[in-house]
Order: structure tokens, then C-alpha cells, then sequence
């Protein structure tokens, strides 16, 4: 008897269950850690999905620096005495309501179930395209090469979200640093956890971005790793967010897209066309943007985290 | 073995899925952040036992990024805690015990 | 010799699972918030760490081996850590009352 | 039933439960959180996608897989807008919600917030 399927049902209505007790819960903060061990519980369908690649992005993603923004958000607004004013739904609209989300959801579900046979796949493509990247990780190779435009673009929205967080700062505290997400005075436990922990999670984070070229991991995955050790330390105010003008900091940030770019622009001009690797210098060229994919990650999410800059805390 | 596994697998998964309970019932927001520090370790465990016994590769990074981040939320909960009870203003504002009972 | 190593696996799994249990029913049925911390800590240290224990024979590798001692020693630091956070946090609740 | 497709199943209720929650919470913090509900329901179906283009010697296709990584990280810089501006919000207005009655209501409470 086989009981991988009885696993699988069971981890499907855990999921839902938790959705549902997000959506349902009272109070916000019940709802927050709802959503950490929803993400948590993703993961591992993501590896029942034979997909360890996303399970660890959503693992430091979905579960871990979401949930930091989201609980250091709650504690925010609790503190600021923002009044949590706003009537329930009246019972008309939750039925409309109700009724809406339930059509979508068949409507997906149908559109799962009559999915066209045989599947649609890029997965030939993919391998064709591996063998000309000298990488061993297929993911990686479309992130980087096969979809590079995507990739590019991305880092560029990441750049974006950041300048949307600092725009919401009040004038006059532009350009000074983002408030401290820690707590005022320093913890004897939490300053050992992160001085034990921090060494340890940016070899693991480097190890996962190396590793990457041929394995599950690359950029994105170390990358948030990284992020989520800056994030430690700055709780544990072992080192301040720094001010948003600092130079090595803007730096940092464009260093990604930057260096894509550039990457993509000599393939114009000693290629044969926009982002086109020239045939076995494709490994090492890959590995150089990912290493600055990787700082960029690694500096943005800890500021999306950290938030606008602010007045009081300034340097 | 490997059904063996999978079945302790499946027995720690639903031991914290139960532990899930102290979510919904509080009454303390501590309380709810103990039962989602059980279920990442569960989870951690549950993992690494699932993934062995269906030969995914690379699992080991994956528990170990769970490892690394299993804390974060307990920390980021404790500061939030600690932010609200030194800076705001009201003293009756979070006491341990108190602030669920609305 | 691998069925023994087979067995001595499935007895530390077991014995985990039992913490887990134990951790559970403890975080469900202890009175106070203090209690509850306690139970849990049992869970997070005893329950993985024999789970651990128990897969390091089935490790296919020494690298593998060593990463899953490192998940370990993380959730032992970072549940040590955060349980002794969270119980001062508790403590200087109960003292402002 | 496979595990791809009882997944998709979850995704596509996980969808339906977010779009609920979107519309009738009026906390913009719960809407937040039910967003990146539909969000990650989304990726999920996308994961099915990637795993029944299993094909060419892979497991799975590896572009859904490769833009569901992408995808996780931006919906987190939007998550991480959303907060910047509820927060502000808040600080500005001393309310938090989005229910337009409360707004176009007589101010019963005159002062600013006052958050730091």
C-alpha cells in the first residue's frame, strides 16, 4: 500500500484549512501567523511538486521575510494607534461576494481539470538551450538566459518597489535612515542567536547561490537568504538600516540590473543580438550576473522590509 | 522503510496540524506564536522525512532555509511586542494575558 | 547490518514522533502560557533532533549528513533563543499587572 | 487523482477563498494577506503546469517553475509597497481601513495620528 496519497490529501486540506482560518480569523495578528505556516506548508507542496527550487524561494520568501514585514507591519500600526475603524460587510455583499469568488474558483478548477493532453511543455526547448549555457540546473539557465529579459525586469521592479516604499517618507526625513525594525534596548538571547546564526545562514545563502549552476538554488534563493541574515542582525540592532542616500547603497541596489544589462548590451555588440552569451564563455558570464543579482536581492529585501525612512532616525 | 517513513511523516504532520488548534483558540498572542514555532519544526521534521522517502533532490537546502528562517517570525513577534509596550502611550496597551480577551 | 541500521532509523523516528506528540498534547492541554513553552521546547529539541538522528544512516552522502546536523543545531539555537525571548516577554507582562 | 492535479485543485480554491477575503475584509491589512493568497493559488496552478510538462528527461518544464520564482519575489516587493502605504495611512490619518463610509463620515476623532 502506498501512502503518498494519503499524505498529499491530508497536506491539500491542511492548506485550505489555513487559508480559510486567514481569511476567517478575528483579529489581524491570528490571521499573520496563519499566513507564516501557510507558507511554510507551501514549501512543502512545492516539493511534492518536484519543485525543491521553489520550495526554497517560498520557504525564505513566502515564509520567513514575509512574515517579518508583515508582523513588524501589525506591531506598527498597533503602536502608532492607528484605530482599526471599518464596518463589517454587510450580508448582501458577502453573499454576492461569496457567490463570485466560488465561480472563479471552479472556473480555475475546471480550467485545471480539462487542462490540453498532451501537456504543453517549453521543457525541449529548456534542454536545448542548457547544453549552450554549460549549466547544470535548468531553472537557473531559463532565469538567466533562456527568459533573461523577464529576469532583467525583474530586478528593475524590485528597484521600483523600493523607490515607491521611500517616496511615502515624510519630506523632511528624506534621505535619512528607515526606522530600526528591532526593539529598543539590546537582548542578551537574541544578540547570541543572531551571532551564531548570521555566519552560519550566509555560508549556507552562498553555498545555495553556488551551487545553483547545477543543483537547486541560484540567485533568488541564496539571495533571500542573505536578505533574511541582514534582516536578523538589523532586529537584533547589532547594525542599523543604513540612510537611504548612502552612496555604496544605491550602488548595491542598481549593481543587478546594471550589470544584466551591460551583459545584454555586449552581446549586441560582439554577438548576435541582445543578450546572446558568445558560445563557451556562457557558464562563466551566467555566473558573473548572478553574483550581482545576488548582492542586489540581498540589500533590496531587507529595505522593502525596513521600510520609508523616517524622522527620529536619523544619523 | 519508506512507507514507514511516510507514515511518520504523516503522523507529525497531523500531531501539529492539531497544535494548529492553539491558533484559533489564543487566547494569547503568544500562545498562537508557540503553535506556528511547532509547526515549522514539525514541518522541518516532515520534510525531511518526505523527501527522503520520494528521492527529491537538493531537500537538505530546503530544510536547511527553513531552519535558518524558522525563527524569524518568534524574533520579529518578540520586537513587535517589545516596540509596542515601550513607545506607546497607553499603559493598559498589551499586557501578556490581557489583550485578547475583547 | 543494514537492517539493523534500519532499526535503530525507525526507533529514533518513532521516539521523535512521540515527542512531537507529547509537544502537542503539552501546547494544547497545559494551563498557562509558561507550561505550554515548556511542552514546546521538548517538541522542537527531542522531536527533531531524533528524527535527524534517525535519517543520518539513510544520508546518502557525508555532505548530506552534516547539512541535516546543521538543520538541527539551527532549530536548537534559534528554539533556545526564542523560547527564552518569549518567556521574558512573558515574565514583564505579568509584572506590570 | 495526481498530486499535480489535486494541487491545482488547492490553487484554485485558495484563489476563490482569497478573492472573499479581498472583497468583503475591510481591514487593508487582511486585504494584503488575502491577495497574496490569490497570489500564491496562482503559482500553485502555474506548478502544476510546470509539473505535468515534465518532458525532455526533466521531472518538470522549468519555465513556469522559473517564472513562479520570479513571481514569489515581486509579489513580495508589492506586499512590501502595500505595508509602506498603509502604514503611512495610518500615520497621516490615524484610521485604518478602506471602507469609503467611514471616510466620508463627521471626524469623531480630531487629532492626527501621531505614530512617531
Amino acid at each position: 500500500m502506498n501512502l503518498l496519497p494519503i499524505i498529499d490529501v491530508g497536506l491539500a486540506l491542511l492548506v485550505l484549512g489555513i487559508a480559510t482560518w486567514t481569511i476567517a480569523a478575528r483579529e489581524v495578528f491570528g490571521a499573520v501567523v496563519g499566513y507564516v505556516v501557510y507558507g511554510l506548508l507551501l514549501s512543502l507542496v512545492w516539493v511534492r511538486l518536484y519543485a525543491p527550487d521553489v520550495a526554497l524561494t517560498e520557504a525564505a520568501v513566502g515564509g520567513g521575510v514575509t512574515g517579518v514585514l508583515l508582523l513588524t507591519a501589525g506591531a506598527r500600526l498597533r503602536s502608532g494607534g492607528g484605530k482599526e475603524a471599518g464596518e463589517a460587510t454587510g450580508l448582501p455583499l458577502r453573499v454576492v461576494a461569496a457567490v463570485l469568488s466560488l465561480l472563479v474558483a471552479l472556473g480555475l478548477a475546471a480550467v485545471v481539470l480539462f487542462l490540453p493532453e498532451p501537456p504543453a511543455t517549453l521543457a525541449p526547448e529548456a534542454r536545448a538551450g542548457l547544453a549552450a549555457t554549460g549549466l547544470g540546473n535548468p531553472i537557473t539557465a531559463v532565469l538567466i538566459s533562456y527568459r533573461s529579459f523577464d529576469t532583467m525586469l525583474e530586478k528593475i521592479v524590485l528597484v521600483l518597489a523600493l523607490t515607491g516604499v521611500w517616496s511615502v517618507a515624510a519630506d523632511g526625513a528624506w534621505g535619512r535612515a528607515p526606522a530600526p525594525i528591532g526593539r529598543m534596548a539590546p537582548d542578551g538571547a537574541l544578540t547570541l542567536l543572531t551571532q551564531t546564526l548570521a555566519p552560519l545562514g550566509i555560508v549556507v545563502g552562498l553555498h545555495i547561490f553556488w551551487v545553483g549552476a547545477d543543483a537547486p538554488g541560484g540567485a533568488f534563493q541564496g539571495g533571500a537568504l542573505l536578505a533574511a541574515m541582514w534582516m536578523i542582525v538589523m532586529m537584533a540592532r547589532l547594525a542599523e538600516a543604513p540612510r537611504i542616500d548612502a552612496r555604496w547603497l544605491r550602488l548595491a541596489l542598481i549593481a543587478g540590473p546594471a550589470v544584466f544589462f551591460l551583459a545584454g548590451l555586449a552581446g549586441v555588440a560582439w554577438g548576435d543580438g541582445f543578450f546572446s552569451y558568445p558560445p563557451g564563455f556562457a557558464k562563466p558570464i551566467i555566473l558573473f550576473i548572478e553574483a550581482f543579482m545576488l548582492l542586489t536581492i540581498a540589500v533590496t529585501l531587507p529595505m522593502l522590509v525596513a521600510g520609508p525612512p523616517s524622522r527620529g532616525a536619523g544619523r | 522503510m519508506n512507507d514507514l517513513l511516510l507514515a511518520a511523516a504523516g503522523f507529525i504532520l497531523m500531531t501539529v496540524a492539531v497544535g494548529f488548534a492553539r491558533v484559533l483558540r489564543g487566547p494569547a498572542d503568544v500562545d498562537r506564536m508557540m503553535a506556528a514555532q511547532l509547526f515549522a519544526t514539525g514541518g522541518i521534521a516532515a520534510l525531511l522525512l518526505v523527501a527522503h522517502a520520494t528521492t527529491v533532490p537538493g531537500v537538505e537546502d530546503v530544510a536547511l532555509g527553513l531552519a535558518l528562517l524558522g525563527s524569524f517570525a518568534s524574533v520579529a513577534f518578540v520586537n513587535g511586542r517589545a516596540d509596542s509596550t515601550t513607545e506607546s502611550a497607553e499603559p493598559e496597551a498589551e499586557s501578556s494575558q490581557g489583550e485578547d480577551r475583547t | 547490518m543494514s537492517f539493523a541500521l534500519d532499526v535503530f532509523s525507525l526507533a529514533a523516528i518513532g521516539a521523535g514522533a512521540f515527542f512531537f506528540f507529547a509537544g502537542m498534547v503539552g501546547l494544547l492541554r497545559f494551563p498557562d502560557s509558561l507550561t505550554r513553552l515548556h511542552a514546546l521546547t521538548k517538541a522542537d529539541n527531542l522531536g527533531l533532533g531524533l528524527v535527524v538522528l534517525g535519517l543520518l544512516p539513510q544520508a546518502g552522502s557525508l555532505l548530506a549528513a552534516l547539512k541535516l546536523i546543521i538543520v538541527w543545531v539551527l532549530v536548537l539555537l534559534s528554539g533556545a533563543a526564542t523560547s527564552q525571548m518569549i518567556g521574558r516577554a512573558l515574565r514583564k507582562g505579568e509584572d506590570r499587572k | 487523482m495526481t498530486p499535480a492535479v489535486l494541487a491545482g485543485m488547492v490553487g484554485a480554491a485558495v484563489v476563490g477563498l482569497g478573492l472573499y477575503g479581498l472583497i468583503v475584509d475591510p481591514q487593508p491589512l487582511r486585504k494584503l494577506l488575502a491577495f497574496n493568497l490569490i497570489g500564491s493559488g496562482v503559482f500553485l496552478i502555474f506548478g502544476i503546469v510546470a509539473r505535468r510538462g515534465a518532458a525532455a528527461g526533466f521531472e518538470f518544464d522549468p519555465v513556469p517553475q522559473a517564472m513562479v520564482i520570479t513571481g514569489i519575489v515581486v509579489a513580495f516587493a508589492a506586499s512590501a509597497l502595500a505595508v509602506a502605504l498603509i502604514l503611512r495611512l495610518s500615520e497621516t490619518s490615524g484610521r485604518v481601513t478602506l471602507d469609503p463610509d467611514v471616510w466620508t463620515k463627521p471626524d469623531d476623532k480630531g487629532e492626527k495620528g501621531d505614530g512617531q
